[in-house]
């Protein structure tokens, strides 16, 4: 249950056993022919896979350097990269014969992706939220109850992502005989990293099929945002062997020069958070730190432990991107290619076009578009709003 | 050779096993808190390190936990408090219960020396389950720290190994969950505490939940201890007025003893 | 130009000739292999084509009836069928050479579209949009200014879609020489009806392949919400030679003994509107009456005329589904399925849990799910929460 | 046998021709307006029926319309007005500028049976081009009604067909766009013009944007007349308080009058 020294269990004992029996069905379902073929489906008649990729043509000839792809996890059912992982998650919760479902949420995309699969696979689903961001995230609390969901409200901590996973967890220790706990990212103890990321090796499985079929051989560099890095590593995965520059991008929010930033792996130090022995954001106590950004879905203390683990042995560089440069790269692929991003992919984004930039037009970069800015819309507005006051031509 | 949790723990018929949060209130009053439970009669003291992502606990521990962070309380002087009990006359083991991360950050070496300067006696980290504890375990028994163990219902097939490797006592976690107090016990409990008892050769403690005599009544012919923690946390709470003004904190100290007397009566019984 | 006696081109003189230059292009191109092939390879590598085609198996169970499938046109890019058309569009004014395009909106699902295929291929867009649109939907507003298109208010008659579409045209009639006017729905001067029914088609003959595939067989029933009527016409196009039966359903709105209704095919009489002959909502002098449903994308007053030609010959059956009704099916497949329909679409769903209730197992009704919900979040939640009030179990 | 268009037609040099929208600001002022404009020279009155949804209008005349829908005026009524406008001395051709759809609905023989009634001579329908009125168009002729027709400067190969079937007038419509006041008249309008004039048997008017002397001083050796709409609405729409008050009325057509007669002043030079 180990990335090199990172990953591992720690985890309250009430959870080691059904950690265990997890982590046994997994290793025989992924295995299992039926199983696999059920999870194709699903991803394909209900969830619209193989997501498209996108030559951004435009963006290319713009920058003037290698030519870049695009890997559209925006055009899966419910809008991101999230959902492969919780139809897997489902069906395997289905062979365990739970229907209950737990799940954290920050913002309220994997809430979404959790209940919108229990609404489809008959489940009932709890999903916890910080108090905080149920207030700054209505919509998606509708979103949520209209899929049946119940969203509890979590008081505790800075009432946001991290201590609403924290709940999460401690209703799972007490539950555990009959729910299912859906983690939403590669982050969590042994196997919840591994079982996430053999969900969303799909990304990089489909991206490697349809990159040779246009291009007839790999690409130069892969991007891709990180925030537990579950889009990440299911893109990453399937290169991890081949000659291919590997790039994670955290959020480097408001600049790593200020406390407020959520870049895990650069800025961080090695500690347990959420069962897992990774890469964190805490004081000198081994007090967890809040982290920021203004992605909802980039701004967790900590990170997926193998991503610790592939940034030690060097296999993928890691890079910050500020709050600042993730929104002027949205602002041009919206422009140049007609394709609103998620907040947390402008951040792979605003990397790829430096990246570009530096190569020669005989290379590409293939950049995985976790999500699509539709549930950003609202929170650029004021952003871009604010920052421009009289001007109208952002 | 003995332990020092083996030469500092009482001889006692049952073991009561009371578990308050470093510097909840405050520092000083922990210290005093400690005394008081001594004199009621606890047999080994969990001390609590505050943390901020407690995962193991439930509201009353998560809440006692935020306002000894506030009063600036660290894993290393927590630890050093335990010296200050001492001086006040403190004679029992006391366990550092904490989460692992703290431990993690303070480097072993450090934290190993910290706990043999002050006096302490064991370790529980609540987070650190079998699988991932070897080492620590091992530098333990180097150290002459004790490290404890716990099962829990949902142990089943683990419950050897882990009973049979248990050091000071076994911890039993009564019930699926986190800390906090709970109105009844499971009927599954019994057959899950002998099962531990099998396989221990140490005093099997029974934790989470415990609050009231009644409880203990009920447990104590199938164990040989009980933890108790929220119960106490939730009493220190509610008497914080109390005890951070000058004027009526011995009449709240006595009031804290007092309502540990009452609880645990059965176990002097 | 005409569906039986529906259709022709009631524009201004100097509309003439660039629409029948448009006619004369489209009739060529539409049977030229590369143009197609562009066409195809766009709606496959940038919107994610083709779109899933989804068993409802919980909804069949729910309701006892036929089988229920649902043509996901919510997985295009930009979320709704609308960008079929617009890439096609956007092709043929490549083709012209015209380099500005110009489009109406009412709720901004196709002026969100234009902007996007404007973007993609390097051109100018011009939205007209109403006032009081502008107001209520500032963020698609927000929407297409990122994508970079210019919005511009439309303060005449109602302020609304009916009066963009006005002003468009009016701005086109002006511009008509370098400028491409891109409709949005089955309506406006002859060949726009035909040009975006052949644009919208995509979705009826995937659908049949895809149905075909699954069942071996045709549908017993396919239903579609009916505004303009673009993803109705494009469902049911490749099936018109079928026996199979087509359904298309209006708004009832408030009701149609009421005067908030859109059902232009129900309640409406032979006229001219946009450029076309059809039905639609007139008083008895020929003015034309504002119409009213809770979706913005089926509030048009009148309607494609080769529906009006369907209604005639009686290949299809026009029904209505009043806001209550729809509201109820978007919240039943919200909860048995996971997915949350646009409220258009919710329509076509009311009507189909009728119809498959009164069929058997052995038959099928395929639904098509023009476009998602996400759009309707804000709306649904203000008029479920104001209708429940002080109950939280909606 | 002539038309009562050809036999109503004044003989002049140049026609004027303007437009009025029908009930703006009130029907009975649009009937004083249309004889005001009879005094100040106009060869041929247009009367526009106002229409929720007119396509070929600029700002200007939707506004007229919107004023006059709110006085209930229809097709029907406005043009029962021709008839009192005859009674008051109105001798010149009048035409029903109307869009297609209410035409429609008041049903064909409706209409004409209205318009010989009320003695109009002419029909205009912006939205009913060559291709989808020639229905219409024999049943005017039946009717004794003048079809007038219009080219654009995009109509190119379309001219010929469209002007050698005019009737009446053909209307030149001088710029790409729907009507309004514009600045300058583009270059290439001589060319279109004398395109128009080489098919067309009947006087080639000029319209679309004339607003003031200037363009009639330039456009006047290439045209046989000049229809002025939106220029008359406006100052109509300016003289609304004062046309409205019974008071200030006699002054207002007065300055109306003197308004139009200084505007086509190059035409009767």
């Amino acid at each position: 249950g180990r990335f090199g020294t990172f990953g591992g269990r720690f985890v309250p004992e009430t959870l080691m056993q059904p950690l265990e029996e997890l982590e046994q069905l997994l290793c025989a379902t992924m295995k299992d022919g039926e199983f696999l073929q059920e999870y194709f489906n699903v991803l394909k008649e209900y969830s619209g896979r193989p997501t498209a990729l996108t030559y951004a043509s435009n963006l290319t000839k713009l920058l003037g350097g290698a030519k870049i792809y695009l890997k559209r996890e925006d055009l899966n059912h419910t809008g991101a990269h999230k959902i492969n992982n919780a139809i897997g998650q489902a069906l395997l919760a289905k062979r365990m014969g739970k229907r209950k479902i737990i799940a954290e949420t920050g913002a309220g995309q994997h809430g979404v992706a959790a209940a919108t699969v229990a609404a489809r696979f008959g489940m009932e689903c709890t999903v916890f939220m910080g108090e905080e961001d149920i207030s700054r995230q209505k919509l998606n609390v509708f979103r949520m109850k209209l899929l049946g969901a119940e969203v509890i409200p979590v008081s505790s901590g800075n009432k946001t992502l991290k201590d609403a996973t924290n709940e999460a967890i401690r209703y799972w220790v007490q539950n555990c005989e009959d729910h299912f706990y859906m983690i939403g990212s590669v982050v969590g103890p042994h196997p919840y990293p591994k079982m996430v990321r053999d969900f969303q090796r799909i990304i990089g499985d489909e991206a490697r099929d349809q990159f040779i079929e246009r291009e007839g051989r790999l690409p130069t560099a892969i991007v891709a945002c990180v925030g537990g890095g579950s889009n990440a590593i299911g893109m990453f995965f399937p290169f991890l062997e081949d000659d291919v520059q590997l790039i994670g991008v955290e959020a480097a929010g408001k600049g790593l020069d200020t406390d407020l930033h959520a870049a895990t792996i650069t800025m961080g130090t090695e500690g347990v958070i959420h069962g897992s022995l990774t890469l964190l954001l805490q004081d000198k106590n081994g007090q967890i730190i809040e982290p920021y950004s203004i992605s909802a879905g980039l701004d967790y203390p900590g990170v997926g432990p193998e991503h610790a683990y592939l940034a030690s042995n060097k296999r993928v560089m890691y890079k910050s991107v500020t709050d600042e440069e993730a929104i002027e790269a949205l602002q041009l692929l919206s422009k140049v290619e007609g394709i609103i991003p998620a907040i947390e992919s402008a951040h792979a984004l605003a990397k790829a076009y430096e990246v570009a930039k530096q190569l020669s037009q005989e290379d590409s970069v293939l950049v995985c578009l976790s999500g699509r800015g539709d549930k950003d819309v609202h929170s650029l507005m004021s952003y871009i709003e604010g920052e421009n006051q009289n001007e109208d031509n952002f | 050779m003995k332990t020092t949790f083996e030469q500092r723990l009482p001889k006692k018929n049952k073991l009561f096993i009371p578990f308050i949060v470093a510097g909840d209130p405050h520092p000083n009053i922990t210290v005093d808190l400690a005394i008081m439970l001594q004199e009621a009669g606890a047999s080994v003291l969990e001390l609590g390190i505050p943390y901020s992502d407690p995962l193991a606990d439930g509201p009353v521990i998560q809440k006692a936990a935020s306002r000894a962070l506030k009063n600036e309380v660290t894993l290393e002087n927590s630890i050093k408090l335990v010296s200050i009990m001492r001086k006040k006359g403190l004679k029992i083991p006391v366990i550092i219960f904490t989460y692992y991360n703290p431990v993690l950050q303070l480097g072993e070496d450090n934290f190993f020396a910290l706990v043999q300067q002050n006096e302490v006696d064991g370790l529980l980290i609540p987070d650190l389950p079998f699988e991932e504890n070897e080492s620590l375990r091992e530098k333990c028994q180097q150290n002459g720290v004790t490290f404890i163990s716990l099962v829990a219902p949902t142990s089943t097939n683990r419950i050897a190994k882990i009973a049979t490797n248990a050091q000071g006592f076994l911890y039993c976690v009564s019930a699926l969950g986190v800390t906090g107090v709970r109105n009844s016990i499971h009927d599954h409990i019994y057959s899950f505490l002998e099962e531990a008892k099998k396989y221990s050769n140490v005093p099997v403690a029974v934790g989470f939940g415990i609050s009231n005599s009644t409880q203990i009544e009920a447990l104590k012919g199938y164990c040989d201890g009980v933890v108790i923690g929220s119960a106490l946390v939730q009493k220190i709470e509610e008497l914080i007025p109390k005890l951070m003004d000058e004027e009526t904190k011995t009449t709240a100290l006595l009031n804290f003893k007092n309502y540990v007397s009452s609880i645990i009566s059965p176990i002097n019984n």
